[in-house]
């Protein structure tokens, strides 16, 4: 299948290194600490985050740290074909336990003791990349909620199919099967903490498609400070400073 | 021969008669349940409940236990407790009423249907929460299982009126006993107490359950389209079963305790 | 799930018998409705309604199934709700399970109608392609984003709305086709159907708090609830479903005032919401 | 009742209830050396039991069984399949045993009961016996018989056991129902319709003759050959106990259940673990018991045929 037209077009009208449209707002759950939704494209996640709060269970309290925890779930109507699908499946399994343990790796967690920060992502539109736009709406949710973190963590991903690395795979994309790299960083210490690739890729186009992805994060970054930015001055409005 | 016992099922269907005769049968069916002067198929009146065969102690084990038959439908509530809850419980200063309602695979015609019905687990707790004193028993659990051994329509009425009558076996102090009757709207007709085929065809619902002593509703639910005074007469037949549904129950219960124990 | 003090309670309890309630509303009125349209791409028809603190979004699929062998000339529509967990932290896992259940149940006996079909909002005729052989299913789900109480009025809404922005494509069925043989079908990609949502009922739920009973009851309000009673009204008055809440029993009395109070809520409520509807229509042609 | 032995003094002005849950052990052991049980039966005699056939109307075969307060209810659904190739002319019998929550307080729901899959897989064995030491004893229902359509339709026979109220020897009570189900099974007619799917037909029907000459006339009853019955005894130092409560087998550990058929042929014998079988003789002892209890069970099976027939 061509997904690069012959004059460098990607089947939804991209360039090869074109990120889709992306969207953010902060607030989206009245009743949460802190909340957000994020969009990239067709792809529309929600993330609530509730917490710093007591230990839920006991056992599970850590005395010089925060628990965090973080499920992913998603809608019925969230795919093209409907499905109804039990909740805790692998996969679900899978992307809770990455996104928990790339935004453990950014929030002060020590600052927090004996106590519990929940995330929960809930995927209302899944067109590929719902990994990277968990962590985003993630990351908005936790620094709505007003939780000390080292950096924002934004995620993208980019793969490699007809010989042209593209940047933020939609699904029809993700579905061919060639390498998909997702990758979250720490904009400003400039660190990668994520980094997942299921294919094969010589070396060298794997610097090149990983550099791609890193410069989506930094997009990411950019625009997600501009929304943080944007919310504390209208709230600073409100407030009439 | 493991596979061809039970462990892989092969597909199969139940060799129901063709959809032709069913089209037929219904083409013939449906007018006459709009009729004004349509017989049930069971020859009841309308305004007529299926007989009724209740009994308690049905299950030794149990701390109470009832057995409930109306026409088809027959239903075995067991009710366990107070004891200890199941889940670590925070401490509560009234007890906890657990229901849950599940069916055989043969309750219904064709086989495995019964798991359909999730919602009567909840629909049985709410029905019987607003009777029982759960003050009287704190920090425990009072469990009510019931078990649809056959469904003949009807059936949540039945669950929740024998559940009481279980509860009272057990001794679970209660308000008052807890009745249930639903009423089918068939076309300009209201049917009492309907079987499952008259619940298929039904135009609208109407269930009750009430204290009848204390004449007040502790669960309603209604569906399909209802003017208010059709409302107020289908409440008013499903009010005046369940005081008489009430007593049945009564002299079931005063039966039980002057039969000689054994 | 809500922690109140005892002064708190007596506010709630003593604002309502005063007709004013604690975010300054009297007893029958409803909070601000907000409804969006067209919020999900993958759907036939999806919408998303804000009651105060409470979000849920409705979305609409169309999915070509066989007709029931009972009802060879109508469609079939089913409903679930999905309780998400950044509502509250007690959904997370299991645990949205059994409220998913209730709702789910509540929804289709207030706008489904009876087993035969009588009194549903939508017209289940309107949705067959070929008289017992092919049909279009309807599947809506309902999400709950965030709960602040009222959640079966909301989702009830958003249901209405997402319906009248369902467009479901035009079928083409082969002619010549005989009868016995599946027919063949060509599914439009621009013609599409509009529903006429105007009998689909709205639910107002009247909660029952000491002697008084409110309408749209916040979380907080909820919480001190003896009983509830939900009623599923249309334009002309009718009661399409009804269904109590809350383990306090009531007189007979009683609910038939609440029926006629619920009623008289409704006639408020589908001509605020109809306006919000239009608007979100207009709003989302624009965009 | 007096008690005598080191328990202690205390034992000794104690009621007989709170003597009866401290130490029920010893009040059986107690009760044993008297050759007497506490329900009032002797040592080998079991509890009252009774058949009722085709207590489901909606099933095509039904029986609830009761020994003592133990229930059990029986019934079989018939559904068609399409055979398996390497056996395209037999049909295939399903097994389930279930013990919902209502039938004893140790159940709850969603969390199935221990002894469920293991009586599940008991009775699937001796009905479906095809096990290589007892060549004879080849279950109880021909396989053939199910046979509709050599290769294109058999029945499939769902046989689902619900244990109502269990106070010990389920297995004996679900093998009873399980046999009485079969013997009250009636087969529905059926013919292939034009789409070549089975279909049932009524009664009116075939003598009507609107419909095509139905597939299995004259095959409605299935033959059942050597109907096995069942008997658990408790093994307790000498005593035998036969058909024991649920209190007995909770309190006392080694189980044996043997199974005859009628003709007195063993069919299997099963001793779950618990302590050691001391005695060979105990085993003969065992099917002694059972002996006698098959021909009791058979008695009860037959009256109940002809009650049913009767009716």
């Amino acid at each position: 299948m061509e997904f690069v037209s012959p004059e460098g077009l990607r089947l939804d009208g991209r360039r090869p290194m074109e990120m889709r449209q992306i969207r953010g707002e902060v607030g989206a759950v009245s009743k949460a600490d802190g909340s957000a939704i994020f969009e990239m494209g067709n792809t529309k996640v929600i993330a609530a985050v509730y917490g710093p709060r007591e230990v839920q269970n006991r056992g599970q309290q850590m005395s010089d740290q925060a628990l965090v925890r973080c499920e992913y779930s998603m809608a019925n109507f969230s795919t093209g074909d409907r499905m109804r699908k039990p909740k805790g499946d692998r996969r679900s399994i899978e992307i809770s336990l990455v996104i928990r343990q790339t935004m453990e790796a950014c929030i002060m967690t020590h600052l927090m003791p004996r106590s519990q920060i929940d995330i929960f992502v809930q995927v209302l539109q899944a067109d590929g990349g719902t990994r990277s736009a968990c962590i985003n709406a993630a990351t908005l949710a936790l620094a709505d909620a007003g939780i000390p973190m080292r950096d924002l963590v934004t995620s993208c991903s980019a793969g490699y199919l007809n010989s042209t690395p593209l940047l933020d795979l939609n699904y029809i994309e993700d579905s061919a099967g060639g390498p998909d790299v997702t990758v979250g960083i720490l904009s400003k210490l400039d660190k990668v903490t994520l980094l997942q690739m299921d294919a094969k890729l010589p070396m060298d186009i794997f610097e090149n498609v990983m550099q791609l992805a890193v410069e989506g994060c930094k997009a990411i970054a950019n625009y997600i400070r501009e929304v943080l930015l944007e919310n504390t001055k209208q709230l600073e409005h409100r407030r009439g400073i | 021969m493991a596979g061809k016992s039970s462990s892989i099922a092969p597909t199969t269907y139940s060799p129901s008669p063709t959809l032709k005769v069913k089209k037929k049968q219904q083409q013939q069916q449906q007018p006459i349940f709009k009729d004004v002067d349509w017989v049930r198929p069971d020859g009841r009146s309308f305004q007529h409940c299926r007989p009724a065969f209740l009994r308690t102690g049905a299950v030794n084990s149990a701390s109470g236990s009832a057995y409930a038959e109306f026409g088809n439908t027959k239903v075995i509530v067991s009710v366990f407790g107070p004891r200890e809850s199941k889940k670590a419980m925070m401490f509560s200063d009234i007890g906890r009423l657990n229901c849950n309602v599940s069916y055989t695979t043969f309750a219904s015609s064709i086989r495995g249907q019964g798991s359909e019905h999730k919602e009567f687990s909840s629909m049985l707790h709410k029905a019987l929460e607003g009777a029982v004193m759960l003050e009287s028993f704190p920090k425990t659990t009072v469990d009510v299982f019931a078990l649809v051994l056959e469904s003949g329509g009807s059936d949540l009425p039945v669950v929740i009126s024998c559940a009481s009558l279980a509860l009272a076996d057990a001794g679970i102090m209660m308000f008052d006993l807890v009745t249930s009757v639903s009423v089918s709207c068939l076309g300009t007709n209201l049917v009492i107490d309907p079987i499952t085929e008259e619940e298929s065809y039904q135009d609208g619902s109407l269930m009750i359950t009430s204290m009848p002593s204390r004449n007040e509703v502790t669960q309603l639910t209604l569906s399909g389209d209802w003017s208010t005074p059709k409302i107020h007469e289908a409440m008013q037949l499903c009010l005046d079963a369940c005081l008489k549904l009430g007593e049945i129950m009564r002299s079931c219960l005063r039966e039980a305790t002057s039969a000689p124990h054994e | 799930m809500v922690g109140l003090s005892v002064g708190e309670k007596h506010f709630i309890q003593g604002g309502i018998a005063q007709d004013l309630r604690s975010d300054g509303r009297k007893r029958l009125t409803y909070r601000p409705i907000s409804v969006e349209t067209g919020v999900l791409a993958q759907a036939n028809g999806s919408a998303r309604v804000k009651l105060g603190g409470t979000d849920v979004i409705a979305s609409v699929k169309a999915e070509l199934g066989r007709p029931n062998h009972l009802y060879p000339d109508k469609g079939k529509v089913s409903i679930y709700v999905d309780c998400s967990p950044t509502a509250a932290p007690m959904f997370e896992g299991r645990g949205g399970e059994e409220l998913s259940a209730e709702l789910s149940a509540a929804l289709q006996r207030c706008l489904l109608g009876g087993r035969s079909g009588a009194g549903a909002g939508i017209n289940l005729s309107a949705l067959i392609v070929v008289e017992g052989k092919m049909c279009w299913d309807l599947y809506i789900d309902g999400l709950v984003v965030s709960s602040d109480g009222n959640l079966l009025d909301a989702l009830g809404a958003a249901i209405k709305a997402a319906l009248s922005n369902t467009g479901i494509p035009k079928v083409n069925v082969a002619v010549g086709a005989s009868a016995d043989e599946e027919p063949e079908v060509d599914i439009s990609d621009e013609e599409f159907l509009q529903f006429d949502t105007s009998g689909v009922p709205v639910i107002v739920t009247l909660t029952k708090v000491g002697r008084h009973y409110i309408a749209d009851a916040t979380l907080e309000e909820e919480s001190q609830m003896s009983s509830a009673l939900s009623v599923s009204v249309d334009r002309h008055g009718h009661i399409c479903g009804m269904m109590k809440r809350g383990g306090a029993g009531l007189d007979p009395s009683v609910i038939l005032d609440m029926i006629s109070v619920s009623k008289h809520v409704s006639d408020q409520l589908i001509a605020k919401l109809d306006s919000e509807i239009s608007a979100a229509e207009v709003d989302e042609a624009e965009s | 009742m007096g008690v005598t032995d080191v328990s202690g003094d205390m034992a000794g002005e104690m009621e007989v209830d709170a003597f009866r849950r401290l130490f029920p052990l010893r009040f059986y052991e107690r009760h044993l050396s008297e050759s007497i049980r506490p329900d009032a039966r002797p040592l080998g005699k079991s509890r009252d039991t009774t058949v009722a056939l085709g207590a489901v109307a909606s099933a095509d075969g039904s029986a609830l069984a009761k020994i003592g307060h133990t229930t059990m209810l029986a019934a079989i659904k018939m559904e068609v399949m399409t055979p398996t190739s390497d056996s395209p002319d037999e049909g295939c019998i399903a097994i389930d045993f279930h013990m919902p929550a209502i039938c004893s307080p140790l159940v709850r729901p969603g969390r199935p009961a221990e002894e469920a899959p293991v009586i599940s897989k008991q009775l699937t064995d001796v009905i479906l016996s095809f096990d290589g030491c007892w060549l004879f004893s080849s279950g109880m229902v021909n396989m053939k018989e199910l046979c509709l359509i050599p290769g294109k339709a058999a029945w499939m026979a769902y046989l689902d056991i619900y244990c109502l109220d269990a106070d010990g020897a389920l297995f004996d009570a679900a093998l009873l129902s399980a046999v009485a189900a079969f013997s009250h099974l009636h087969i529905p007619a059926v013919s292939l319709n034009d789409e070549g799917r089975v279909v049932s037909v009524s009664e009116e029907q075939v003598e009507g003759n609107s419909i095509k000459e139905p597939l299995n006339k004259g095959k409605r009853k299935l033959t059942l050959s050597s109907t096995p019955f069942a008997l658990t005894c408790i093994l307790h130092k000498k005593y035998i106990l036969a058909d024991p409560t649920a209190e007995e087998e909770s309190i006392m550990e080694t189980l044996v259940t043997v199974v005859l058929d009628v003709t007195g042929r063993l069919v299997s014998f099963y001793k779950p673990g618990g302590a050691f079988l001391a005695y060979t003789s105990a085993v003969q002892d065992c099917i002694a018991l059972t002996r006698q209890r098959v021909k009791e069970l058979q008695k009860i099976l037959i009256d109940a045929i002809a009650d049913m027939e009767l009716d």
